[in-house]
């Protein structure tokens, strides 16, 4: 009752602001305040400044999450985190990483570079644009509530049934986790979608389908990927609310339910995720091989080509998740062998990189380092991925600590080491400021050594027996010193992050400021502009004349864009209070079905409907700005 | 630039080197130390596999190597790079040899997914019925008659088939000396036929996440010579012997009876404890600690100590001599 | 560009596409839809594997009245032909006769939704609930998200009618339209599969 | 583009037409559907697969004429719409057969 109240009062709150109906002046100071900016722009700059905020503040805590877990296995028989408050730290590990910090920063990464490198002003959906990000983050706030409100969820990040249901997981942890990850996931799903009509109907004249730069295409696929998979977790999530919240049998063996229709959802959604957070890394790979080797990419064609191919395969092999669930030889067979088909687009990409630096003028820079650290680590991973797709080898494998190693060499060595390579590489034109090379450079050393020595002993721990998400194992058995240096291994990886927040806060302040080509190699629209661009991105539409269309008018001798139209004024969206609004709504909503509070979750549905209407009775039609010419000055 | 690049290849190898001398696994417990047809056939692919792909990673890192060397931008220099598009010829070369490769391995994969799904001959095949219940393991051997936990033998040689229950959430059933893993699905049966080549104690374990006790859901297995494995079959078949009226086993049985055997005897369904029968047999309690009164004390005073999240209530209310006795009678469960 | 403002001031064959908005919207709700297609197979899924689970409560076989089932179809499917209508008649210009078959598509997807309703009421009679078992669950939880839909549909028809009524058919409300009209056409689809996977087939076995 | 319009234009009753007659094509599949089912004429092992197919071209019939997936300009519409099929295809037959 008593959180009810407080959200009672904070919706009247609320309601006095919007409404002018508080104070008249108040109103206009919020209004004009930089805070209020944030919180209701629509520019899909500042919106991807916002989640690489947020996907940062997250990946801190998935990575604190972490360092305990590897504590606590540092020794055998250690009592640190035990029992529930282990599975509560593995549960939100995963779940934190995968969900609030890996899609967040690919968003942010597609919401500051797809516009820019396809010549457009803004987005398709400006509004859904922020509503996706406010939408992630009162999901990803809601699910870190948990551990304040009754304990964390604990059933893992695949939250199986059975362990997830009410009997065997009781308290609130896995309600958070169900509702947090539905209201983050619709966000997602309307952020996807936003971007495959952006990419579809925004593009410059000139900007075919095969001339948009790689990491555009990785984002197109990767968000038609977001679409059509996300749908199968709303689902599995709903059901599963059903079930713990309202009676339901959907996964209870016992009322005729099945255990196994979970893990099919789970992953019929999960493994084309697992494309979703790794096809952008590739995008942004080719992007920064082919920019600091100085040439163009090799293999254009073959490279689009094995993108939507992987896209394409990634939702035909989700039981490979599932070859010990019993589902017979014929089954496990037919998903082994599509499985291991990922590897030949996969393959096709890596020599691609190799060829592209062949016969180029390769140049270290913090980008560039993160792209080649990327390569055998991320061929590591692929490695075992084949390896793990073989059913017999994989009765082995399965749930041991070499899965682990496995994705964490996927999902850390090509994920997380492609972010950072974005970040690094985009960092001048989101900010301005070029971040430190010297800091960039220990963060990558530190990083890459203690990521490998954590998780290459994984693989041998699971090949000794070693069973994932364990709190502890015993003595003797041959598994002390590997987990000990895993453990170590960590220090590496705290180090570097603890740099990269230095570098970040240094840059803010010292930072050097960059010009709009800021590594002066630039080849594809981005860096055709000032860095940070102006709100209205280009001051003339430019005409693009081939692939890498910069680098084209490069080599012509030009020295900007040719545009496509003649300077006018510029339509810009007005911002909205709506998405935050609306978010909110669901927020208290959702933790109003958490804590059982019928009547909150109704004041939230409330807010929502009303959210809706109020957009759709919206005439706001945005407003118009004159651009500075770019002959006058308008240019850096 | 270069002096970095040598460090970190030389920690690699230092590290290689390190696990391949300092640390080979247990023998009961190693996938890479197989004593079971199963295991073999699975390590086997793993090599096949793990042999393929080293091929590719040495390409891939002699081209990796070579071009960073050969291609990085030395001091001064400003060359501008041919802009290659491609090459359809190279092009061809990479997606028509990983496809090879990949039918190499697929063939022995299917192969063996089969195999390993054929069930034996009844005739001469043990069969045992598995439940996974949350945190401990019950076995059954229906041939027989007869019931045990968290110990399971078998005889060396004979194929063995495991069908495998759930009764509360997913476990999964794992001996990775003798064969990969099954998981535990509450509502149907799982089949995996393992057999043993050498008479030995196996280590066995839960691998699928079940709750706060999951990391202690062990078992053992006894792989015993056929002779031996009958004779534990005659002992096992035997009722206990009862003891005598006015001892103190006689007291702790009265103890057990009244504290004990509502879980442990399969009185109510729906409350299921390991069957004790035959308790003074086991090399555990719980299947993790070892067997001796010392442990059992522990145990029975506070089982969540032990093991986070098991239904065994806390025996911290009886007085020093009813415990003694409710050992005693328990070590007399032979 | 220029071709199509000029056409645009006179009369677009097609008014919904007419502005850059508009297209966007368009394409954005036909994503949409697909993503609504995978949401509704997995709950198809899911009931056509758990549809045998009923536990002793009443089956598949002794629930359904296809009668009612048929008077259902009968009502969503002229429904759909009358919102295609009413579509025609907005790029004709003539609010007046897209309003008339509008209010005939509300009308019918009402109809539907009472009978949807007693429906279940009946069954909840017989002893078919949504936690009596696993079958129940899932028939609910399919045949009530299509439900859901057609009333959201119902809502936001009305509301975006009420919008073009006060403000005219224009580049602005037509987008909204005729996007509505698709989603309310995607409703007929599923309910095309919803008949005949769980009811007709219920019915056979 | 501009002849299209020009034509659709001028025929507009046809328009309505076509539609019309889609819709009693789709009456009259719902109706064999509802026969196939009620009647014992049909041997059983062909009562799923035609109720499939009948769903299926109702199917079609409505995303080509009432969705206006015929309509030229809606190549991104289809490839989605059927992706989306495929996947939705791909998911339902893969839970059911598990």
């Amino acid at each position: 009752m008593g959180t009810l109240i407080v959200i009672l009062v904070l919706v009247l709150f609320l309601a006095a602001i919007f409404t002018g109906g508080y104070n008249k002046q108040f109103q206009e100071r919020v209004r004009k305040s930089r805070t209020w900016d944030w919180l209701t722009t629509v520019d899909h700059k500042k919106i991807g400044i916002l989640y690489l905020m947020a996907g940062l503040v997250f990946f801190i805590i998935g990575g604190i999450e972490a360092t305990f877990m590897r504590l606590q296995l540092f020794v055998p028989g250690n009592d640190l985190f035990v029992g529930r408050t282990f599975n509560e730290l593995l549960t939100m590990h995963g779940t934190t990483m995968i969900f609030l910090a890996a899609m967040p920063m690919i968003f942010a990464l597609m919401n500051a570079v797809v516009p820019l490198q396809i010549g457009a002003r803004d987005v398709a959906f400006p509004f859904v644009n922020a509503l996706g990000f406010w939408l992630f983050f009162s999901g990803g706030l809601l699910l870190n509530l948990s551990w304040i409100f009754g304990g964390a969820p604990d059933a893992g990040w695949t939250s199986y049934t059975g362990l997830a249901l009410n009997q065997y997981s009781p308290g609130p942890g896995v309600d958070f986790y169900v509702l947090g990850l539905q209201i983050a996931g619709i966000g997602t799903l309307i952020g996807g979608l936003n971007f495959l009509v952006t990419v579809i109907n925004l593009r410059a004249p000139g900007m075919t389908f095969l001339r948009l730069p790689l990491f555009t295409w990785t984002a197109f696929v990767t968000s038609g990927l977001i679409l059509f998979a996300f749908p199968a977790l709303t689902v599995a999530l709903l059901m599963l609310m059903f079930d713990r919240l309202f009676g339901a049998n959907f996964f209870d063996y016992t009322m005729g339910g099945s255990t196994v229709i979970w893990e099919h959802l789970f992953w019929i959604f999960g493994h084309p995720e697992v494309y979703i957070v790794i096809l952008p890394a590739f995008g942004v790979m080719s992007d920064v091989i082919s920019t600091f080797s100085k040439k163009r990419l090799f293999g254009y064609n073959s490279m689009v080509f094995a993108t939507v191919l992987i896209g394409f395969l990634g939702f035909m092999v989700w039981v490979h998740h599932m070859f010990t669930v019993g589902l017979g030889p014929i089954s496990n067979s037919v998903f082994a062998v599509a499985t291991m088909a990922i590897a030949v687009p996969t393959g096709i990409k890596v020599f691609n990189w190799l060829f592209t630096m062949w016969g180029g003028e390769i140049q270290f820079k913090t980008p560039m380092l993160w792209a080649v650290g990327f390569i055998p680590t991320f061929v590591m991973g692929g490695m075992t991925g084949v390896m793990l797709a073989l059913p017999p080898a994989d009765f082995q494998y399965q749930d041991s600590y070499f899965v682990v190693a496995h994705f964490h060499y996927v999902l850390v060595g090509g994920t997380v080491f492609g972010l950072f390579a974005g970040i690094y590489y985009w960092w001048p034109k989101m900010f301005g400021k070029l971040l430190n090379e010297t800091l960039g450079k220990w963060h990558f050393w530190t990083f890459l050594i203690g990521f490998h020595l954590t998780f290459f002993p994984q693989h041998f721990l699971g090949l000794f027996g070693m069973p994932r998400r364990v709190f502890t194992y015993q003595t003797n058995v041959g598994l002390e010193k590997l987990n000990e240096l895993s453990s170590i291994g960590v220090a590496g990886m705290v180090i570097g992050t603890i740099l990269f927040l230095i570098n970040i806060i240094y840059t803010l302040r010292k930072g050097k400021k960059a010009k709009a080509d800021a590594w002066e190699l630039g080849r594809t629209l981005e860096w055709s502009i000032p860095s940070p661009p102006p709100e209205y991105n280009f001051a003339q539409t430019p005409l693009v004349r081939g692939f890498d269309a910069l680098w084209v008018e490069k080599e012509a001798g030009n020295k900007s864009m040719t545009p496509a139209e003649p300077l006018g004024s510029i339509h810009m969206p007005s911002p909205s209070y709506i998405p935050i609004l609306m978010s909110l709504g669901f927020f208290v909503a959702g933790f109003g079905f958490i804590v059982r509070g019928i009547p909150a979750a109704a004041i939230g549905l409330i807010i929502v409907v009303v959210s809706l209407f109020l957009r759709s009775f919206d005439y706001d039609k945005g407003y118009h700005v004159e651009p500075e010419d770019p002959e006058k000055g308008g240019k850096e | 630039m270069e002096r970095l690049r040598v460090w970190r290849i030389g920690l690699l190898v230092s590290l290689v080197m390190l696990l391949l001398a300092g640390c080979s696994g247990d023998p009961s417990l190693s996938v890479l130390d197989p004593k079971g047809s199963a295991a073999k056939i699975q390590l086997n692919l793993i090599y096949w596999s793990l042999g393929l792909m080293t091929v590719v990673f040495v390409i891939v890192i002699t081209i990796y190597v070579y071009v960073l060397v050969r291609y990085r931008k030395r001091k001064g220099q400003n060359r501008m790079p041919e802009q290659v598009h491609g090459s359809t010829k190279l092009e061809i070369i990479w997606t028509v040899i990983p496809i090879a490769a990949l039918i190499a391995l697929a063939i022995p994969t299917v192969q063996y997914t089969f195999d390993l799904a054929k069930e034996p001959p009844a005739k001469d095949t043990v069969i045992i019925d598995v439940t996974g219940h949350q945190y401990w393991w019950e076995f059954k051997y229906p041939q027989y008659g007869i019931t045990t936990a968290q110990e399971v033998h078998i005889p060396v040689g004979k194929k063995i088939l495991f069908r495998i229950h759930g009764k509360d959430v997913l476990h999964a059933f794992w001996i990775p000396s003798l064969g990969g893993k099954v998981d535990v699905v509450p509502g149907r049966v799982n089949t995996l036929t393992l057999d043993a080549q050498e008479a030995k104690v196996y280590q066995g374990k839960c691998a699928e996440l079940c709750g706060a006790g999951h990391a202690l859901m062990d078992f053992k297995v006894f792989a015993q010579k056929q002779a031996d494995f009958d004779k534990w079959l005659a002992a096992m078949k035997q009722p206990v012997a009862s003891v005598s009226a006015s001892s103190s086993e006689a007291n702790g049985e009265k103890i057990f009876k009244q504290n004990c055997m509502g879980c442990h005897a399969g009185i109510n369904p729906n409350i299921q404890g390991p069957n004790l029968n035959k308790f003074a047999t086991r090399s555990t309690i719980a299947g993790i600690l070892p067997h001796n009164d010392e442990n059992i004390k522990i145990w029975l005073k506070n089982p969540q100590a032990v093991k986070p999240g098991t239904l065994m209530p806390k025996i911290d209310y009886l007085n020093k001599d009813e415990l003694n006795d409710l050992i005693k009678y328990l070590d007399s469960r032979k | 560009m220029a071709n199509k403002v000029e056409s645009s001031t006179e009369m677009p064959n097609h008014l919904e596409t007419a502005t850059f908005e508009g297209k966007n919207k368009v394409l954005g709700f036909w994503l949409f839809l697909g993503a609504e297609t995978v949401l509704f197979a997995c709950l198809f899924g899911t009931y056509l594997a758990l549809r045998n689970q009923s536990l002793g409560g009443p089956t598949t076989h002794e629930l359904f009245d296809l009668k009612l089932v048929a008077l259902a179809t009968a009502l969503l499917l002229t429904s759909s032909l009358t919102s295609v209508l009413a579509m025609i008649k907005m790029n004709q210009r003539s609010m007046k006769g897209m309003v008339t078959w509008l209010v005939i598509t509300l009308l019918l997807g009402l109809g539907f939704l009472v009978l949807e309703i007693y429906e279940f009421q009946h069954y909840v009679h017989e002893g078919h609930t949504f936690m009596s078992s696993a079958f129940g669950s899932s028939f609910y939880a399919l045949v009530g998200t299509h439900g859901a839909h057609v009333t959201f549909g119902i809502i936001w028809i009305t509301t975006i009618m009420s919008q073009a009524i006060r403000r005219g058919i224009n580049t602005d409300t037509a987008p909204k339209l005729f996007v509505s009209s698709l989603y309310w056409h995607f409703i007929d689809v599923v309910w095309v599969f919803i008949f005949t996977l769980v009811y007709l087939l219920g019915k056979v076995g | 583009m501009a002849k299209e319009n020009n034509q659709a234009i001028s025929q507009k009753p046809a328009g309505a037409m076509k539609h019309i007659l889609s819709f009693v094509f789709m009456i009259a599949f719902t109706a064999a559907a509802f026969f196939v089912v009620i009647s014992d004429k049909v041997p059983s092992g062909w009562v799923v697969p035609l109720l499939l197919i009948f769903a299926v071209i109702q199917v079609i019939l409505q995303l080509f004429t009432f969705m206006h997936l015929d309509q030229k300009g809606s190549a991104f519409y289809t490839i989605f719409i059927v992706f989306g099929i495929f996947v939705a295809v791909i998911s339902a037959v893969g839970i059911l057969l598990m």
